[in-house]
């Protein structure tokens, strides 16, 4: 019946060199597993391949690392998969791999790594800028508009965080003039440690004590300062913000220590990273506006003076009313 | 006469026999996913980066010493490299093929720096190797940080790691670069006086200063060759990644570590077969390559494989030596 | 039916293939004391550690008191009031020593906790049997090696033990400290304690023990009472020869001096040293230990640089700075502890042998295969070094052929001056009278020789002239031939 | 010269404490914050996980051993632990998770233990194997990931205060957490163990010299066992109290402090070969860690320039007290010999 008939005309189709969508071996790789982020995406890739019965998966390194990421990929490509949905440690490292990857003819679509070159296509959840300013007008809110601040990133190594505090503090340079940049500390590491981020937010409010907010990026920053400022009986008085997942910080926002925190639903990202994936493999046209059938991602605009960066509008506020309702 | 000296030591046939179970298991279950040239040629592409690392590793811990700063010194000679040659050609420019052998000459250099300083502040002081190397380990990554801002560098001529990514006969040319250094270091090793000697170090420091060894000059010397092999791994990964930054590859610290002792090298010292180690590198790599093999093997399984192997091969080495005893106790 | 402390029976000990005791037999009087003797190598140790538990036995039989033990522990035989003072001491060099004198007997009461009071009070006890004087508080590492070794006797005094076995408890000790420890003895024996007592040297034998035991390569040779014995039965028990003690002779002596060494000082060790010797010549340096004579020995191979003074090599000052000054100004130096300065343990026998001269052993910057082997099977052969394979590690030697291979390796460097601190301290009968003979051999090709040593009939025996070191400073010089032992000591003390 | 002063003058703890003193002041006059009770405070409850680590890590040196597996065993321990109360919706007090903690140290602890102690295997090797089993356990077979959330019990005892430091200027509040006098208590009992049971006095006998210690009588291996058992029922409780601490359980961010707290132990003296060292040394050195660790916005390091000075400063410290120990002990041998010359 059914299957065997399924069979025959797949093998045909392989005969003819083309794929049911159903043979295509689609890996997401992330930057890591451990960060609830990571582990959201992979709900929605299963999700995704779930519904759609395709063979897609999220396979992460054990540590968030340029080099094993790399590696990874490469034995990837070595292991001929259809398509790669990379989300980048660190795009420099990863652009040599995914030219190979290209080159072996295998799809590649990347996530938060709108740098890249070696990519068919990069699907944001909005522009890296975009999201910076972002970030920034919820410090700025939090902060009445006026005061020090300072940012957080998880290293300075660290390539997206990186870029999201410049681009928050050049918005802020040009949106809040009553808010000033910490210039002896403008940028400080929390490793992605949720104790370091801690730590430093003390260090930081007892030499700087005029200080008032600590944009945070990386989603260990805000819940580690938030207990700094907890701690130093500072609630109401220092803010921070930054990206974070609902149900981790439900109770900070409920306890007012953190106004709002900002994010985009990786679950979503991930779907439709493999969504695109699977138009490219099948040979359809991609152009704007795209619409991968994605929440957030239904109406996809290249990013101006780019063919490969997609935006889309999937960032979120969350805040003590809204953050029960997400459901992760 | 080679092979047999090779297989005489107990401790590198155990590994030989666990690559082949590997091997067999792999060809059992992803005959087609696992054997093939591609993958073969991508993984000795990929080894010899930390590879390079353990060969120094194991020099230093032939003399019952250490060296944890062999990643700092990568990165810092990669970042270092990188900069030299965006200086020779440009941010986009391209760069005379002749300037590949200097640049190396410069790694070497960088590295023998470090080295130097390793050994120096071991031997006039008498600081544990595990602190100085540590702290230096550090301090590099500190001045890669410096030079970099924390940011990756890869606007550079990319002619480098063209070539150092192209294959020759089908071998990628970082295979062949880590056969040269490990070829170098076992002859001197196996070969000549310093290699005798330091294996004497490693026995008796005292009884190697009674003997009239120059210990603290051959032991500058042993993390000089360390530093030199920390700074070759790092121009290979310079290559494999097109960019340098100070944090590639963190995880190289612990890794070779584990690679040289799974190889059979003594941390006491005064034992060990550069044989060993290589073929400790390739079976971490094979595993970790075999596993990704298995998508719903989650890669987080590699690392306890690697820590149940090395027990594992300890233990064997525990039973072999032990079994008479053993015996007698029943 | 005799009363026997200990007996152990056809006792059998293998070390993965050496067959260190071939059912030898060792049977123990209540309250006498026995000697134990034999050349180096021969399982004195082995059977020791067999008695004390620390070895488990192959075969054979081992009763106290008449009842026989199979599996046993150090602590059960302590228990069984064993009390052994090994070779090594097997003391800790980190603890206090008030705590190295206490710790068995914590252990034996089977204490889980530490009373200082207690210990304190265990500890003055034991130093005060023998009116030994120390501070209790002082880390143990720091003492010299004679008072280590005093501690390790105190310690296995202080039990009522029915047995205290002494394993060379001598080697280290000075003509001053053996009375002191004979006289301890003595009275042991008086309280009815049995002591075995294991030496190499003669006139101790004779002086306390009343009945011995020898050993030769793991098998039992003779057993019965002092009185029946002599030097020369007691040699040709252990060694198998007969040999003649005569005195050296140099015969040829050059005119000019090989080494000279004036007004040498090392601040806090020792003033103004002078001296010289001549090619051909054996000269003797003794001293009571800390009398500053290891110390001169490490300045004068370059690893403790004296701070004034200077040191002649064939009459031109040469600065020696590092060993490898001195080796290259052709000095070779035979160090005081075989196990620790002089031996790699864990390397081969012939690693050890060439290690210093290993730079001449090279073709083009490379090991040269064959001439490394030559070298090695040239030296094994040339000191009658016994083993079944060079390639062996030389801790599987015992002593006398350990001794051989530190030689070998300095003779390897075709040294002019030969300096030796303590050439055969617990070295046997035979190795020593061999490692003698070497001595005078290498002298008679015109190497200047210097043996340091408190061995005096050693120093008698080889040296024309010996320098007496006191608290760091010549005490005198002497000419063997005119002088005797009486004499050297009367000066050293 | 006064002989105890000699004496004095040849410990390396001394030096530390110079070192240490010579940081805070430099901190004080960079911030003006370091002579602040709020700071002091901080620092202190910045010593309560790595103070324990150290101790682990101090007592297996001393028996000549090394471990680097302590924090893979307390990622472990504390994820499980953490994890398995969640599901089971536990809402008691702290006592549950430290007995967990305890029961899980004993068995984790007693898998180095054995390997180390009965099969006399290099400690390096098997710890370092021992932990990346643990990690791949962790890991792999829990598939663990950050818990933001805790049990109410842990998080209650983790925020619960001790003592409540104000800064008068600033207004700055620092709390002492509860969790501080579980370091003390395991200094505590360390200190004891150490010098008034015999087990501890044959880790320092084993260290000093092994098979004395086993002629002695000692157990050694039994000793050794027991040893690891112990260090790691302190590195799992640390753990658990960590999580507490920070009110959030991450499974990986332990991973890779063993050798900044084995080299704040070394600093303070205790031997890489075993058998000597103090706590108190284990402790100044750690301190000294943590300190720059944590202060070095206090001293205005810039952010890249972090790695560098942390480097400088293990480097130096290490060779400064290396060097003074090193002319102690020349000092030391000439004393004694200057007294029988005298
Ligand atoms: N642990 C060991 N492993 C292997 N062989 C050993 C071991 N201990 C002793 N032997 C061998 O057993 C034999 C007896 O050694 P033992 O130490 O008992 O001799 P000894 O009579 O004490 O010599 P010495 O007079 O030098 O102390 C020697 O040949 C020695 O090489
Ligand atoms: N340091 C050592 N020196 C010499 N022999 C040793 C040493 N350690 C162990 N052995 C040997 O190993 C065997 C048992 O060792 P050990 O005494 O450590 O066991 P144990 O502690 O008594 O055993 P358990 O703890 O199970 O009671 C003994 O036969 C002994 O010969
Ligand atoms: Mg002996
Ligand atoms: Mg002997």
């Amino acid at each position: 019946g059914q299957g065997g008939a399924n069979e025959t005309d797949s093998s045909e189709e392989k005969a003819s060199g083309e794929k049911s969508s159903e043979d295509y071996e689609i890996v997401v790789v992330p930057k890591d597993s451990s960060n609830p982020w990571f582990v959201r995406m992979e709900t929605g890739v299963n999700e995704y391949a779930e519904e759609t019965g395709l063979n897609a998966y999220q396979k992460g390194t054990d540590e968030i690392d340029a080099t094993k990421q790399a590696q990874l990929v490469q034995d990837l490509i070595a292991q001929g998969v259809d398509a790669i949905c990379v989300v980048p440690v660190d795009p420099e490292s990863i652009e040599p791999v995914l030219k190979q990857a290209r080159e072996a003819g295998i799809v590649v679509i990347a996530h938060e790594g709108a740098s890249l070159e070696n990519v068919d296509y990069d699907i944001e959840a909005f522009s890296n800028q975009g999201y910076g300013a972002f970030i920034m007008d919820n410090l700025a809110e939090a902060m009445g508009e006026e005061g020090v601040y300072t940012t957080m990133v998880a290293n300075v190594t660290n390539a997206s965080h990186n870029e999201w505090a410049d681009a928050g503090v050049e918005h802020q340079k040009e949106k809040y003039p009553n808010l000033t940049l910490l210039e002896a500390e403008p940028r400080v590491e929390s490793n992605d440690n949720g104790d370091t981020a801690y730590n430093v937010a003390k260090e930081l409010l007892k030499k700087y004590p005029d200080l008032k907010g600590i944009m945070g990026t990386s989603s260990y920053d805000a819940p580690g300062v938030a207990r700094a400022i907890q701690e130093l009986g500072l609630t109401g008085k220092v803010f921070t913000t930054g990206t974070g997942m609902p149900a981790d910080n439900a109770e900070l926002l409920k306890d007012g220590v953190i106004k709002s925190l900002t994010l985009w639903d990786p679950a979503q990202a991930g779907k439709a990273m493999i969504s695109l994936a699977v138009s490219v493999l099948d040979g359809e046209t991609v152009e704007a506006p795209l619409d991968l059938e994605v929440e957030g991602y239904t109406n996809l605009q290249f990013r101006e003076g780019s063919k490969t960066v997609l935006e889309g509008e999937g960032q979120i506020i969350i805040d003590a009313d809204n953050v029960d309702s997400f459901g992760f | 006469m080679k092979k047999t000296s090779f297989l005489k030591d107990k401790h590198v046939k155990r590994l030989v026999i666990i690559m082949v179970l590997w091997a067999v298991f792999m060809a059992i279950t992803r005959f087609s996913k696992f054997y093939t040239v591609i993958n073969f040629q991508t993984m000795f592409a990929q080894f010899p980066e930390f590879g390079l690392m353990s060969l120094g590793v194991m020099v230093c811990m032939i003399t019952s010493g250490i060296d944890l700063s062999v990643v700092g010194v990568a990165n810092t000679t990669a970042i270092a490299s990188a900069l030299l040659m965006r200086s020779i050609g440009g941010d986009t420019g391209t760069m005379a093929v002749f300037w590949i052998p200097i640049l190396f000459l410069f790694a070497i250099l960088i590295g023998t720096v470090a080295g130097a300083l390793n050994g120096f502040l071991i031997t006039t002081f008498d600081i544990p190797p595990i602190l100085v190397t540590l702290g230096m380990g550090e301090l590099f990554t500190g001045i890669g940080i410096v030079l970099t801002n924390g940011a990756a560098i890869s606007d550079f001529p990319k002619d480098y790691a063209y070539v150092v990514n192209s294959r020759f006969a089908g071998i990628p040319v970082q295979f062949i670069i880590f056969a040269l250094v490990a070829i170098v270091l076992a002859i001197i090793l196996t070969k000549t006086t310093y290699g005798k000697k330091i294996m004497m170090i490693g026995t008796s420091q005292k009884a190697a200063r009674f003997s009239g060894l120059k210990v603290n000059y051959l032991l500058i010397k042993t993390y000089i060759i360390s530093g030199i092999c920390a700074a070759l791994g790092g121009m290979i990964m310079l290559a494999n990644y097109n960019s340098a930054r100070a944090d590639y590859g963190t995880n190289y610290t612990l890794q070779s570590i584990l690679i040289v002792v799974l190889g059979g090298v003594s941390p006491a010292g005064g034992r060990g077969k550069i044989s060993g180690v290589i073929l400790a590198t390739i079976l971490v790599r094979v595993l970790e390559t075999g596993i990704n093999r298995f998508p719903q093997i989650s890669s987080y399984y590699i690392s306890l494989i690697w820590g149940a192997v090395l027990l594992f091969v300890m233990v064997l080495d525990y039973f072999s030596e032990n079994n008479i005893k053993l015996l007698k106790r029943k | 039916m005799e009363d026997y402390v200990l007996r152990a029976v056809e006792i059998e000990k293998h070390f993965s293939g050496v067959r260190a005791l071939d059912k030898v037999t060792l049977e123990i009087k209540r309250g006498e004391i026995h000697c134990l003797a034999g050349e180096n190598g021969c399982g004195k140790s082995t059977l020791i550690k067999v008695i004390s538990g620390v070895y488990q036995k192959d075969g054979g039989i081992v009763e106290y008191d008449g009842e026989s033990v199979e599996k046993l522990t150090p602590i059960d035989a302590i228990k069984r009031g064993i009390q052994v003072i090994y070779q090594d001491f097997s003391i800790f060099p980190n603890l206090t020593v008030m705590e190295n004198l206490a710790i068995n007997s914590e252990l034996v009461e089977n204490r889980k906790f530490v009373n200082w009071k207690h210990v304190r009070e265990i500890a003055q006890q034991a130093i005060a049997k023998i009116g030994f004087k120390v501070d209790l508080d002082a880390q143990l590492g720091n003492l010299s090696v004679a008072d280590k070794q005093m501690v390790a006797i105190c310690r296995a005094l202080m039990f009522n033990a029915k047995l205290i076995i002494m394993d060379e408890p001598t080697t280290a000790l000075t003509k001053r400290e053996v009375k002191a420890l004979f006289k301890v003895i003595m009275e042991l024996k008086a309280q009815g304690i049995a002591i075995l007592f294991v030496s190499h040297k003669l006139d101790e034998v004779f002086e306390i023990a009343d009945r011995f035991t020898i050993f030769r390569s793991g098998k039992l040779i003779a057993t019965g009472n002092t009185e029946d014995l002599d030097d020369k039965k007691f040699s040709f028990y252990m060694t198998g020869r007969e040999f003649d003690n005569a005195v050296f002779k140099p015969t040829n002596v050059t005119k000019d001096n090989i080494i000279q060494v004036k007004n040498l000082s090392l601040d806090g060790f020792y003033k103004n040293i002078n001296f010289a010797v001549k090619g051909g010549e054996i000269i003797g340096i003794t001293g009571l230990l800390d009398s500053g004579r290891t110390e001169l020995a490490l300045s004068l191979f370059g690893l403790k640089p004296s701070t004034s003074g200077e040191i002649l090599i064939e009459g031109k000052e040469t600065v020696i700075d590092s060993p490898q000054a001195a080796i290259n100004s052709g000095i070779g130096f035979v160090p005081e502890d075989r196990l620790s300065e002089g031996l790699f343990l864990e390397r081969s026998i012939g690693d050890n042998i060439v290690i210093s001269e290993i730079d001449k052993l090279t073709k083009k910057g490379f090991v040269d295969k064959e001439k490394y082997e030559r070298e090695i099977q040239r030296w094994v052969s040339e000191l009658t070094i016994a083993t079944p394979n060079a390639d062996n590690a030389a801790s599987t030697l015992s002593g006398g052929n350990q001794q051989r291979i530190v030689l070998a390796k300095w003779l390897a460097c075709e040294p002019k001056v030969l300096i030796l601190n303590g050439p055969t301290v617990g070295v046997d009968i035979g190795s020593k009278h061999d490692i003698h003979s070497i001595l005078q051999k290498l002298a008679n090709a015109g190497m200047a020789v210097i043996i340091i040593s408190d061995d005096l009939p050693e120093v008698m025996q080889n040296c024309s002239k010996v320098v007496v070191l006191r608290d760091g400073q010549v005490a005198g010089e002497l000419d063997t031939n005119d002088i005797q032992e009486r004499q050297i000591i009367d000066i050293m003390m | 010269m006064n002989k105890r002063i000699k004496k004095i003058l040849q410990q390396n703890e001394v030096y530390i404490l110079i070192i240490i003193f010579a940081l805070s002041l430099l901190i004080q006059f960079r911030s003006g914050q370091f002579y602040t009770p709020n700071n002091i405070v901080d620092i202190l409850s910045a010593m309560v996980v790595p103070g324990m680590f150290a101790v682990g890590a101090f007592l297996v040196l001393l028996s000549g051993g090394i471990d680097v597996s302590f924090p893979a065993l307390a990622s472990l321990s504390a994820y499980a632990i953490t994890k398995s109360l969640l599901d089971a919706e536990y809402s008691g007090n702290i006592l549950v998770p430290i007995l967990l903690a305890i029961v899980i140290g004993i068995i984790l602890g007693s898998i180095n233990g054995f390997f180390v102690g009965y099969l006399k295997l290099p400690a390096l090797i098997v710890t370092l194997g021992t932990s990346s089993v643990f990690k791949g356990f962790m890991q792999g077979t829990l598939k663990s990931k950050q818990l933001a959330v805790i049990p109410s019990g842990m998080k209650k005892f983790g925020t619960s205060a001790l003592a409540t430091a104000e800064n008068a200027k600033s207004g700055l509040t620092s709390v002492l957490p509860v969790a501080f006098l579980v370091l003390i208590l395991v200094l505590i009992i360390t200190f004891f163990v150490l010098r008034y049971t015999m087990f501890g006095r044959g880790i320092y006998a084993i260290g000093g010299n092994e098979s004395a210690a086993y002629n002695a009588g000692f157990k050694v291996k039994r000793t050794k066992f027991l040893l690891y058992v112990f260090a790691g029922v302190i590195a799992s409780v640390a753990g658990v109290i960590r999580v507490c601490m920070m009110q959030q359980a991450h499974p990986t961010n332990m991973l890779g402090m063993e050798m900044n707290i084995i080299a704040g132990v070394v600093l303070g003296g205790t031997s890489m070969v075993g058998g000597k060292g103090t706590l108190t040394g284990c402790m100044l050195g750690t301190l000294l860690i943590v300190l720059v660790e944590n202060s070095l916005i206090l001293i205005g390091v810039p952010v890249v320039w972090k790695k560098v000075f942390v480097g400088l400063l293990i480097v130096i410290g290490t060779a400064m007290s290396a060097y003074q120990v090193k002319r102690a002990d020349k000092q030391r041998v000439k004393l004694t010999v200057d007294k029988e010359v005298a």
